[in-house]
């Protein structure tokens, strides 16, 4: 059980790092990167604290996240595209 | 345990003054619907803290545990996202019909627009 | 008890290169360095934690679970980071490279 | 780990940037209540607040344009307004039980029946579903109907765009938009395994964490994702408008005639001990039933409300 604990530990640590880089990234895609990191330790969070509380049934949850994840993260790059389409249409 | 016994209430408490506080003092109506949406997610986490008991377990019966978490606020709370979402939605849609309407988004200028089209009346 | 340690070792693995990816992200100067320490490390990372909670839990669904879990980050995650990259590089963000060749030659 | 959430919440300035951090911020708080147990509810924040929300608000920056305004005003009075206030609160605090003591009242009115009746009652072991669907079942009906007329209201405001016509030529800026393999055939690969995944939290919600809820908005997220790589007139050929908009009317009359069946069978609107001999099965019937109307209605609604913000975006 001991690892267990150190594994959601250094999670949290790794997430602390992503958020902070969220925070500062200095482009968009910085930001993107992170919260794509964010994501998937999430999941890995959530499916060692089930081991944690010795309820590992609910990795369903970390299925749906996986997948919540990486569809968050696509629509977010089309939008970019399509907001960089915007500006570049109103300089013209 | 008897000053940490509070301090769920405390973030929540936060929580709810950061949204607050960005209703009230930003001027832009996304970053205004933002705001609304984190002072539900406190209302959100203040009912499940409740719920919570210490040394329970989540409220799906189990053959090795007893004590579970209070199921009542985690209904409430299920509905209460849907419906915030469907909030939201609205929300956003009136925002983007504003923003068809004045081109702009922002409260102080649509103020001055519709009260400019007062006086040309 | 050779799974318990099976546990230990992989999730500490795990640990070590969940961090190193968190340094590199911090640290690193540079947006597409950043993206080829999170890549990296972050899906040998996943690979680790699974595995080693697939040693707790032995034979069951849950490993099946797990497992999907494994598969699906492994789809995903390289899949986010490569339209990432396409989009950073199409938007015109180039890598820091420019005008220092030592660095710019240097490919694995 | 609830502290980390504070700070991600209070920093805030460019607009994309916070509807990026407002993704990181449900995740967060969806991992809290799954720490505080609440897993039905983490599941439902997770697809609601990192899933459809943060996508309905990126949809909105892109028309209305992301760069806000500094703020005119002077912010020192909002503050003010929001220390005092927050005082007060806490203040208030001072008098509520302390966290996750078992003593506290909030546990002792109806709870109790539910957490030790339930079981046997309703005869499935999740118990939030057995609220939500059983006991609650007034309140969930009004809450699906207040959905529906959600959906109403948006498609009064901006409306689903038509499809367009086959023959109709693109519009002359989709040559920037070239389609990107990479994307599309993980988007083939995953959307049926995300279809299953929806049907499974579907039906296992009586057993697990899920629900019809949760079903409704995955399925909803899966056609989201199609729409993303393949464009909106793909997406409305393969989910025409008219029968999302039929789909999600189809859902709130399955719930609401549920009761009604119940009632012609002699029990009390939504009492679903009626629907069959052995009140169990019954139960256990007529909350399979109203689970798969209440999925089937926001599954359309999400993805009616997404194709009408798409639209918008696409326009102009």
């Amino acid at each position: 059980m001991m690892s267990l604990g150190i594994a959601v530990v250094a999670l949290l640590v790794v997430m602390l790092f992503a958020l902070i880089r969220a925070l500062a990234g200095p482009k968009i895609y910085d930001r993107v990167l992170a919260v794509n990191m964010f994501g998937t330790k999430t999941v890995l969070l959530i499916a060692v604290y089930g081991f944690l509380t010795e309820r590992p049934d609910f990795l369903d949850l970390s299925i749906f996240y996986a997948l919540i994840n990486f569809i968050g993260v696509i629509a977010v790059l089309k939008f970019i595209e399509r907001i960089e389409e915007y500006d570049e249409v109103e300089e013209q | 345990m008897n000053a940490f016994s509070l301090f769920n209430y405390w973030i929540v408490i936060i929580l709810m003054m950061a949204g607050f506080y960005t209703v009230i003092a930003s001027g832009n109506l996304v970053k205004k619907i933002v705001g609304l949406n984190i002072f539900q997610t406190s209302v959100f986490i203040m009912y499940i803290s409740m719920g919570k008991v210490i040394g329970g377990t989540a409220p799906i019966v189990t053959v090795n545990s007893e004590l579970y978490s209070n199921p009542l606020p985690h209904v409430l709370i299920l509905t209460a996202i849907v419906v915030a979402v469907a909030t939201t939605a609205l929300g956003l849609s009136l925002v983007i019909r504003i923003k068809e309407a004045y081109h702009s988004i922002e409260e102080d200028d649509i103020l001055a627009i519709s009260q400019r089209e007062d006086e040309a009346e | 008890m050779v799974a318990d340690l099976l546990t230990w070792i992989f999730l500490l693995a795990g640990s070590v290169l969940g961090i190193t990816g968190a340094w590199g992200l911090m640290t690193f100067p540079d947006f597409y360095a950043r993206v080829h320490a999170v890549s990296i490390a972050d899906t040998l990372c996943a690979a680790c934690f699974i595995l080693g909670l697939v040693f707790q839990a032995g034979w069951s669904l849950v490993t099946i679970k797990l497992l999907i879990v494994l598969t699906l980050l492994w789809i995903t995650s390289p899949t986010s980071s490569h339209a990432l990259v396409r989009a950073a590089y199409r938007a015109g963000l180039r890598a820091m490279t420019h005008g220092n060749k030592q660095s710019s030659e240097v490919q694995s | 780990m609830l502290a980390i959430t504070a700070i991600a919440v209070v920093r805030f300035r460019r607009l994309f940037t916070v509807v990026m951090l407002f993704g990181i911020y449900s995740l967060l708080s969806a991992m809290i209540f799954v720490v505080l147990d609440a897993v039905d509810v983490a599941f439902t924040e997770a697809a609601v607040g990192a899933g459809i929300s943060t996508v309905l608000m990126l949809a909105t920056l892109v028309t209305t344009g992301r760069h806000e305004k500094p703020p005119r005003h002077h912010p020192l009075l909002p503050l003010a307004v929001v220390t005092v206030t927050g005082a007060g609160l806490i203040w208030g605090t001072l008098d509520m039980p302390g966290f996750g003591n078992p003593a506290d009242p909030v546990h002792h009115h109806v709870a109790d029946r539910y957490v030790i009746e339930s079981p046997r009652e309703i005869g499935i072991p999740n118990m939030v579903t057995s609220v939500l669907a059983s006991y609650r079942g007034y309140d969930t009906m009004g809450e699906v109907i207040v959905v529906f007329t959600a959906l109403m209201g948006v498609l009064s405001l901006i409306g689903i765009r038509r499809q367009r016509k086959q023959s109709t030529p693109p519009p002359e800026n989709s040559a920037t938009r070239r389609p990107y393999p990479v994307l599309q055939v993980m988007a083939i690969l995953l959307i049926p395994f995300i279809i299953l995944f929806a049907l499974y939290v579907q039906f296992h919600g009586d057993y697990g964490p899920g629900g019809g809820f949760q079903a409704g908005v995955i399925f909803a997220a899966a056609i989201i994702l199609y729409t993303l790589n393949f464009g909106l007139d793909d997406a409305m050929l393969l989910a025409p408008p008219k029968v999302v908009l039929r789909l999600s009317a189809l859902g709130v009359l399955i719930y609401a005639g549920t009761g009604v069946v119940s009632m012609l069978n002699g029990g009390n609107y939504l009492d679903y001990n009626a629907l069959s001999h052995d009140p169990l099965q019954g139960q256990h019937f007529g909350i399979l039933v109203i689970e798969l109307g209440v999925g089937i209605t926001v599954a359309a609604v999400m993805i009616a409300i997404f194709f009408a913000f798409a639209g918008k975006t696409e326009k102009q």
